[in-house]
């Protein structure tokens, strides 16, 4: 297995794609190393969160996810 | 059923949805119910809402205890598509139930603001063939502050 | 159809008139409604509305544009009972429709709270079998002040 | 012809009748002449108020209703 990132929102523009499957296990480094460019810079701003398995991190530099795991990044929500 | 909370990925009808929730609080005083449709206007083509399921229907669930917890109700109802939608159609309805009408209708207030601001929706919109990301707005914050 | 203004007397269906009304309405941002039904609270056996034409139904139709008006509005639907009525049927029914929902929600809060207080109706009670009249309460003057 | 007298609310229950027919012209004095007891008690007060033709009245004492007029007694609104 691996984990399972899933983009929202522009960053799924971005990526090209809305979900992305990634080695496990993956620390915040080892995220932004496999995210180049436009999209790994978004990522990295402060405004977009990070969930891992549908719990928001208080500090997404503290991602530890393994194997089965699923991260969601979130820029700022428009609202419905 | 003191809480209904869906999302919904095709065109729906509301009115089919708050006649069943009125009708399984018999004995209610009153019922407020909001229905929002995407607007016609500014050349809008279509809106497309995408959600995260984990954090998305939880965060509308969540909303609808609060609402619960800090009005008098006997039940309040939250629908919001997901999806796809063309202008006229149907995107949110929220219905409250109460005994006294202020609780309804406040009710309704306080969960349209919460949606509209802070719930877990991105969206884009297409005008002249093109899509682009909507930001979020001032007035979202606004809105909130009003209860806060 | 921007000012639909009705008494009603005889049991009606709320969603009937709201369909139609909103329908009427293409391109709106959203449609507040409250319908408010006879409470089964407190042993109320029946409850009867007296009207005085000439009056009640100007002063509904004073009202509708007092509202149409204050707010940014497509079109109100004031729709009231008259006569007898058991608990759990509907008395009121008010929606308003507006591009903007904060609109249409405090159309509606709006015009209930003038309904509820300050309209040209008469109401009695039936409670074990004895009719007694309503008198005017405290409460309505605060709701109209919220309006001041 | 003559004048149409309608009593709303509670002032039907005293006047055991939702309306009655008085002849015209009638004026304030004349149509308390012909209210009794309770009912033209009740009449007189001051929250009771008069509309003649579907239009309420500033002072009811000025009441001057002819041939075909509508007198109607208002007590307070119990409100819908």
């Amino acid at each position: 297995m691996a984990v399972r990132v899933v983009f929202l929102g522009k960053l799924a523009d971005l990526a090209n794609a809305a979900e992305l499957e990634l080695e496990a296990p993956l620390d915040w480094a080892g995220l932004l190393d496999q995210l180049h460019g436009p999209l790994g810079e978004a990522v990295a701003a402060e405004k977009v969160k990070l969930a891992l398995n549908g719990a928001v991190l208080a500090d997404k530099t503290q991602l530890s996810a393994a194997d089965g795991d699923e991260i969601a990044l979130l820029p700022p929500v428009s609202g419905g | 059923m003191a809480r209904d909370v869906r999302l919904i990925d095709a065109p729906f009808e509301p009115a089919s949805y708050v006649e069943q929730f009125t009708r399984a609080h018999p004995g209610l005083g009153g019922v407020c119910t909001f229905v929002g449709e995407v607007r016609s206007d500014d050349d809008v083509e279509a809106l497309e809402l995408s959600h995260y399921e984990p954090l998305t229907l939880a965060g509308m669930e969540d909303l609808a205890d609060a609402a619960l917890e800090r009005f008098d109700l006997m039940g309040i109802l939250i629908l919001h598509r997901v999806g796809a939608m063309a202008p006229g159609e149907p995107i949110v309805c929220v219905s409250a139930c109460a005994r006294h009408r202020r609780d309804a209708i406040q009710a309704v207030d306080f969960a349209m603001d919460h949606l509209k601001s802070d719930a877990w929706f991105w969206k884009r919109e297409k005008r002249g063939g093109t899509w682009s990301w909507i930001e979020p707005r001032d007035q979202d914050h606004a809105d909130l502050a009003r209860w806060q």
